[in-house]
């Protein structure tokens, strides 16, 4: 904390059908937002596996996003109740063991909410430089390595 | 080993100029498995796509990434450039390094640092991509058309028309919907239902169409090509094959006084009814919540009168299965209630005009009843109260629609025409009456539209204020109109005879809960949502349900016809085909890790897993494993994060391919 | 052997003295549930009744997890880097039978092949022992020709007198010339001081004889002996894991971060089901019988058939923590009972 | 005792099982052992008391059991797991006979010192006479006591920084030797093979690393999320000596408080994961 020139790396797990297109809809409509995030693209919240986000902070995520359709729009029907559900119990968990709303976030954005995903991008991106790097994760990343 | 090309588009400028393309070519070369990069103004183009075919061969390349545009635009372009040079083309991804980089942020280092992570990560991914061959499914060669109003029943005769069988949904007792209440139609004036009385007759005639009224989706389970549908046919009491249509037990009825849902309150009916006399099928029904046999178990009048025995009390609703290929819904639309907005109503006022309060303040629809010939006063303006002729009448435009405060934010786009149409129609038949309208603007973009509303204003000299109404009182047997005419600045007060409100154009009620049975999206009004809104506006976001009329928005006549022949063409198109090619983005199981705990099958929204028995060669079992029917499967991959051991991957989206484009981050 | 006498207070100093030149120094935790890296001599725990730790010490000889070296991935190649090399470290107050697993180990190290790793940190290692009087249900050293006061494996044998001292008897070369470095910490003790503490150790009553059970285990591979193990055994190989001789290992390479990597030496089980499974998908041990017979045959027949040693210790480890109670002691006992 | 011993008997006689799991003692005379029991004349080795630590459950679903029927000491907390089972489609009902146990609690360890303290487990237990059983046996009292120090800990460790959560964790997980006792105790680990024993991809690290550890020990509560019975049969085999409890018992309470669910009550309440409610709470979605 108290870097200045701290850049974060987040990642993105968002579904095709709602969120990525949502997102393009903010490219089409060329609006402007922060470039720390790397999105990955999957068909469906439902196919966001915890294990996804824990891989992420492995691979050195400063924060994650988690966003689809909301709630009754899902292009699959239901996937994303389901992962609703999953989420409430690993996002519990995570914070059990240390790791807060500070470093993961969710967000329901649909294929017409280019503006609502600049919003949680720029939202996402300010509160995970506030935070800082996620420098307990990077701790145990570093164990048994070259520079560890 | 990999053998990986990539090629990085400038898109002119709308990547080039944000993302500095020959530096990310310099730099993605440098990664492992990457044997060629290169940057090119126009990857899409032919040229472009040339480079990429010849790259495949001169380099040998087993994998493609492109970085270029969002995949949604032109993955299929390049998958199918891709496969044109002997590749499998699902070896071939994209990097969206435009809507998803340059487009959205300013700074060229941050947004080519920002392209080459996710080119990076894009060729970890293709890493672990394989050869895929698409999934070919039979076709049912048969369309089910929900809802019987006019761009149902045009669809319903365009899929009938090219041979195909048809099944036709309605709700109500008869087809017809909302046109057939309609006295004229704009801009041409001609007679509704004398237009529409011979198609639905055609419908009622057509071999190919199977008509079931009185009838509603419970269930649809499938995918394109192949639904399977349950429609619950609600109990007549009256055997369809029996009656003869003669009219009689109408006749008969005791009960004479419910309100007739046809005329919108304006008239009244019996308890067994047919809702207006061109109805198809011509059978009628009975109302049991009016029935007095059904309240008192006594009278059966009906029964006794009917010469063929076709009463039966004892009726049930029944269910029937039907397989169809294509699903087209054409589930129309309500008028807006003033009196019956329920306490989650999205509209919040519009108690100030007096509608339900004033017998002579009525909706559109109304007075199209009014005004038809086939209507309560036969056709003739008389006011609901009094039966006496209107001398003024005001009619209101946007009661609901364009109001974000109270209403709803958008236009119900047919309203402006209506209202011409009804102020018109009020001056053809009152010839010394006066016609006033408050607008907010005059939306006639139609052909022959702006003419007909500039007939209304100069030839039948119909008032048009620009301006909203406050408020409408009774005083003295007058309807106090009071507005603001916006133009001159001036405040209005007109003492009206009869207000005419041309409430908002909504979505059915149970629009929502058809829209979860059939698994499309809708809006938050509730109206359907289509894939695409210029370039797909006629299909839904699932394969093989179409869209058409006034479910999707606020649709004129001509509009809903022109989209139910586009559904139907659409449906037809699915048809020309004898099988479907699927994305082979599907779930697998590895059955040597499957433990059966069916986790998958609880989370499958399309009961795609089935349950399987392994044995051995003597035929014990060995264990039960989960399945999947790659023809339910519609990729969306909740089993493979459900499941515990990874024993189900989704193809296509499998975990090593998310994996290492984690780790490449 | 020399024999010396010194305090506790001095032991400590000379203790201080390892940590201050930059050694590592491990003894039992508080809880005495393993043995850990002490900061300052005050935190030893020298007690002679203290059941022995639920974990062994071989992990700072034989780690449950080393890195055997780093990689990096070039566009067309890979650079290796190898690791730095072990510290000097020194166990203070390993009992005999964990003293003695250390160089039991040693021999499966420096047999075929020579374990660098191995040996790197046995030749930087310092073994102090201290004679045991803890006995349990589980102990067995006896039958394993280990006795509670057996000096095998330490450098220098702590035994504890009534007054609080210790007499020091030194083993190897290396106690030694801890000893002379730091003489006057020592006193020069009467022979056999230590005899009459010696003498009142016990020890475990000998269960079996370890002969007699090889000689059954040698004709008796096929046997449904351990088919009421298979039935329970969990599979779950914490006796492996804390275990003083275990040593089998696996290999793995990870990429830990894009492009960079190790290849990495991790703890294994002859109990676990992956252990000996084929990439065919046949496995030779499918059964969880088949894989404590293997346990069994590995400690009392084949180490002793390829060194000479048995490859046990009595410590009585896997015993005490097996979840299912199952009883390594009492199983040979029974074998022996057979024969 | 010769109650359970003569039922046990009575199923293996008439073979209305094949086999039968129970509990005999073990070469310390404070401690039991399972024992699988094939011949009625075995059945006298038979043991029930608070010594009996083991959920055997856990063997309901190895390979060798698979298909016949199997008869099941079971206390209160193993039927949870049996009911569980049941539920996640590993094995019929009408396959295993429970011998259910009236039970008056267990000990917390083997230890000496723990051999009156009750185990944390039986402090709130809500089973004491088993929810689905065949016959039912009584188990002595030995008036055991204990205090809940898990649930003090849950507190403490929520009211602190996520950092100090972190740090909490960091030092237990460290301890991990990823042997997989833990799984292997646990009644609902039946995979046949574990997600941590996947290698392609390889989400868990296979080395004992920090990070490693932390995704095994995360992956492994989040997956007995809603599932876990709270036997802390893995807290108790884990020779590192890591709570796990601690992190099973949160989610328990999450499922509890977010959807009031309890796994392991009933045969025909849906699971938790693979459902789920339009209303599930969603206060944390943006």
């Amino acid at each position: 904390m108290g870097d200045n020139n701290f850049e974060p790396k987040i990642v993105a797990f968002v579904c095709n059908w709602c969120t990525y297109t949502g997102a393009d809809l903010a490219g089409t409509s060329r609006m402007k937002y922060q470039s720390n995030v790397r999105m990955i693209r999957l068909p469906c919240t439902g196919r966001i596996d915890p294990m996804f986000i824990v891989k992420a902070f492995e691979s050195g995520a400063d924060g994650v996003l988690v966003s689809g359709c909301h709630p009754g729009d899902c292009h699959y029907t239901a996937g994303n109740f389901h992962a609703r559900r999953r989420w409430i119990l690993f996002r519990q968990l995570l914070k059990f063991i240390g790791i807060d709303e500070s470093r993961l976030f969710f967000s329901w954005v649909s294929a017409s909410e280019g503006k609502k995903w600049v919003d949680v991008i720029n939202e996402v991106t300010d509160t995970v430089r506030k935070a800082g790097p996620f420098s307990d994760y990077h701790r145990i990343n570093k164990e048994y390595t070259l520079n560890g | 080993m990999m053998r990986i090309g990539v090629f990085v588009c400038h898109c002119g400028e709308n990547i080039g100029k944000t993302v500095d393309c020959p530096t990310v070519a310099k730099e993605v070369i440098k990664l492992p498995n990457v044997v060629y990069a290169i940057d090119y103004k126009y990857m899409c183009s032919d040229p472009g796509q040339n480079l990429i075919k010849q790259a495949i061969a001169e380099h040998k390349l087993n994998a493609v990434v492109v970085a270029s545009c969002s995949p949604h635009m032109h993955e299929k372009t390049f998958r199918k450039a891709v496969s044109a040079a002997g590749l499998n083309p699902y070896m071939c991804e994209i990097a969206n390094i435009r809507e998803q980089c340059s487009w959205v942020h300013d700074n060229v280092e941050e947004a080519t640092k920002k392209a080459i992570d996710l080119i990076r990560m894009t060729v970890e991914r293709v890493k672990f991509n394989f050869p895929l061959s698409e999934i070919k499914v039979p076709i049912t060669k048969k369309a089910l058309v929900i809802g019987g109003g006019i761009a149902g029943i045009q669809a319903a005769l365009d899929i009938a028309g090219a041979g195909y069988k048809v099944i036709l949904v309605e709700k109500e007792p008869s087809i017809g919907g909302h046109m057939s209440q309609l006295s004229e139609t704009f801009p041409t004036l001609d007679c509704s239902q004398c237009i529409l009385t011979p198609r639905m007759v055609e419908v009622y005639q057509h071999p190919n169409i199977k008509l079931y009224t009185y009838s509603e989706v419970e269930s649809v389970d499938g995918f394109i090509g192949n639904f399977k549908v349950t429609i619950r046919k609600k109990a007549r009491y009256v055997k369809e094959d029996l009656c003869t249509g003669c009219g009689l037990c109408t006749q008969k009825c005791p009960i004479k006084r419910a309100p007739s849902e046809f005329d919108e309150g304006l008239s009244n009916r019996p308890a067994i009814y047919v809702p207006f006399p061109q109805a198809v099928p011509n059978i009628p029904v009975i109302d049991r919540t009016v029935c007095t046999y059904f309240k008192t178990g006594k009278c059966q009048m009906c029964k006794k009168v009917c010469g063929r025995d076709a009463i039966d009390f004892e009726q049930k609703d029944t269910l029937i299965t039907e397989d169809v290929g294509a699903i087209i819904v054409a589930t129309g639309y309500k008028l807006y209630k003033i009196d019956k907005k329920g306490p989650d109503s999205a509209v919040k006022g519009y108690g100030e005009y007096g509608y339900g309060k004033y017998k002579d303040v009525i909706d559109g629809l109304q007075f199209e009843r009014l005004a038809s010939a086939s209507g309560p006063t036969a056709g003739e303006i008389l006011r609901p109260s009094d039966r006496k002729q209107p001398k003024k009448v005001v009619f209101i435009q946007c009661v609901g629609s364009r109001d974000p405060s109270k209403g709803f934010e958008y236009c119900s786009k047919i309203c402006c025409m209506y209202t011409a149409k009804h102020a018109m129609l009020y001056k053809h038949k009152v010839h010394d009456g006066e016609a006033y309208v408050f607008y907010m603007d005059i939306r006639a973009g139609g052909k022959g539209y702006e003419e007909f509303v500039r007939r209304a204003i100069e030839e039948d000299h119909v008032k048009y204020i620009r301006g909203r109404v406050s408020k409408v009182y009774e005083k003295k047997g007058k309807l106090i109109v009071k507005g603001e005419d916006t133009l001159a600045g001036v405040p209005v007060e007109i003492e009206a005879d009869m207000v005419v409100l041309a409430t908002a154009i909504v979505a059915q009620p149970e629009a929502a809960k058809l829209a979860q049975t059939l698994g499309i999206p809708y809006d938050k009004y509730g109206f359907y949502a289509e894939v695409h809104p210029k370039l797909r506006p006629v299909e839904s976001s699932s394969g093989g349900i179409f869209l058409a009329g006034a479910c999707q928005a606020p649709r004129d006549i001509p509009e809903s016809v022109a989209m139910a022949s586009a559904a139907a063409s659409k449906a037809l198109i699915l048809f020309g085909n004898e099988n479907l090619e699927r994305e082979p983005i599907v779930a697998k199981v590895n059955e040597s890790t499957c433990v059966g705990c069916f986790y998958c099958k609880k989370v499958c929204a399309y009961n795609a897993i089935e349950i399987k028995e392994l044995k051995d060669k003597k035929g014990n079992l060995i264990k039960v494993v989960a399945s999947v029917n790659t023809g339910l499967c519609q990729g969306c991959g909740t089993c493979n994060a459900t499941c515990p051991s990874k024993s189900i991957e989704l193809i296509g989206f499998n975990d090593e391919q998310i994996f290492y484009q984690i780790k490449a981050l | 052997m020399e024999e010396y006498l010194i305090s506790f207070d001095n032991l400590k100093k000379i203790v201080d003295g390892f940590i201050k030149e930059g050694s590592d120094v491990i003894s039992i935790s508080k809880n005495g549930d393993r043995f850990v890296r002490l900061e300052k001599s005050d935190d030893i725990i020298l007690n002679p009744e203290q059941r022995p730790s639920d974990i062994s010490a071989k992990e700072f000889l034989f780690p449950r997890t080393e890195p055997i070296f780093f990689y990096c991935k070039q566009k067309e190649s890979v650079e290796i880097i190898d690791k730095e090399p072990q510290k000097r470290q020194v166990l203070v107050g390993l009992k005999p039978c964990d003293a003695a697993s250390l160089g039991i180990m040693h021999r499966v190290f420096n047999w075929d092949y020579r374990d660098e790793f191995f040996n790197r940190r046995y030749d930087n290692t310092l073994i102090i022992g201290l004679a045991c009087k803890y006995v349990d249900d589980y102990c067995f050293c006896t039958s394993v020709n280990i006795s509670p006061t057996s000096t095998r494996g330490s450098d220098l044998f702590l035994i504890p007198l009534s007054d609080g001292r210790f007499v020091v008897q030194v083993v190897t070369d290396k106690g030694k010339e801890i000893v002379s470095r730091n003489s006057q910490m020592f006193e020069k003790a009467d022979p056999d001081s230590g005899k009459a503490v010696i003498d009142s150790i016990k020890g475990p009553q000998k269960k079996f004889d370890s002969k007699k059970v090889k000689e059954w285990l040698d004709k008796n591979f096929e046997t449904d002996l351990f088919n009421p193990i298979g039935d329970i055994c969990l599979g779950c190989g914490q006796c492996a894991f804390v275990c003083p001789t275990c040593h089998c290992f696996d290999i793995v390479d990870e990429d830990y971060r894009y492009g960079e990597g190790r290849r990495m030496k991790n703890w294994d089980s002859c109990q676990f089901y992956l252990f000996t499974l084929h990439a065919s998908g046949h496995n030779p041990r499918d059964t969880q019988a088949k894989r404590y017979r293997q346990r069994v045959n590995h400690k009392f027949k084949y180490y002793i058939d390829r060194f000479g040693e048995i490859l046990c210790t009595g410590c009585g480890r896997c015993s005490r923590g097996c979840p299912v109670a199952i009883d390594i002691g009492g199983i040979v006992t029974r074998i022996e009972n057979l024969t | 005792m010769a109650d359970l011993i003569s039922i046990v008997k009575g199923i293996l006689e008439s073979k209305k099982v094949d086999v039968v799991v129970g509990y005999t003692r073990a070469t310390s005379p404070n401690r039991t052992r399972p024992i699988v029991i094939r011949n009625a004349s075995e059945a006298d080795a038979l043991v029930i008391d608070s010594s009996c630590l083991n959920n055997l459950a856990t063997y309901l679903t190895r390979k060798e059991n698979k298909g016949g029927k199997v008869g099941i000491v079971a206390k209160g907390c193993d039927v949870k797991a049996i009911v569980q089972l049941i539920v996640e489609n590993q094995i019929k009902r009408e396959n295993v006979y429970i011998i259910g146990v009236k039970c008056n609690g267990v000990k917390k360890g083997f230890e000496v010192e723990d051999s009156k303290v009750l185990s944390e487990k039986c402090l709130n237990c809500n089973v004491k006479t088993p929810h689905l059983y065949d016959e039912l046996v009584e188990m002595g009292s030995d008036n055991l006591s204990g205090k809940d120090e898990k649930a003090e800990l849950i507190a403490k460790l929520e009211a602190m920084s996520p950092q100090e959560r972190f740090a909490f964790w960091e030092k237990e997980f460290e301890k991990c030797i990823r042997c997989y006792a833990c799984r292997q105790a646990c009644p609902l680990c039946y995979c046949e093979r574990c997600i941590a024993d996947k290698s392609m991809p390889r989400w868990v690290e296979t080395s004992a690393t920090k990070r490693g550890n932390f995704a095994w020990n995360i992956i492994r509560a989040f997956h007995l999320s809603g599932r876990c019975i709270g036997c802390n049969e893995c807290e108790r085999v884990c020779p590192a000596g890591i709570p796990l409890s601690l992190l099973n018992r949160k989610m328990a309470m999450v499922a509890k408080s977010e959807f009031g669910y309890e796994s392991g009550m009933s045969l025909d309440a849906p699971t938790l994961i693979g459902t789920y409610d339009v209303k599930d709470k969603e206060d944390f979605i943006k």
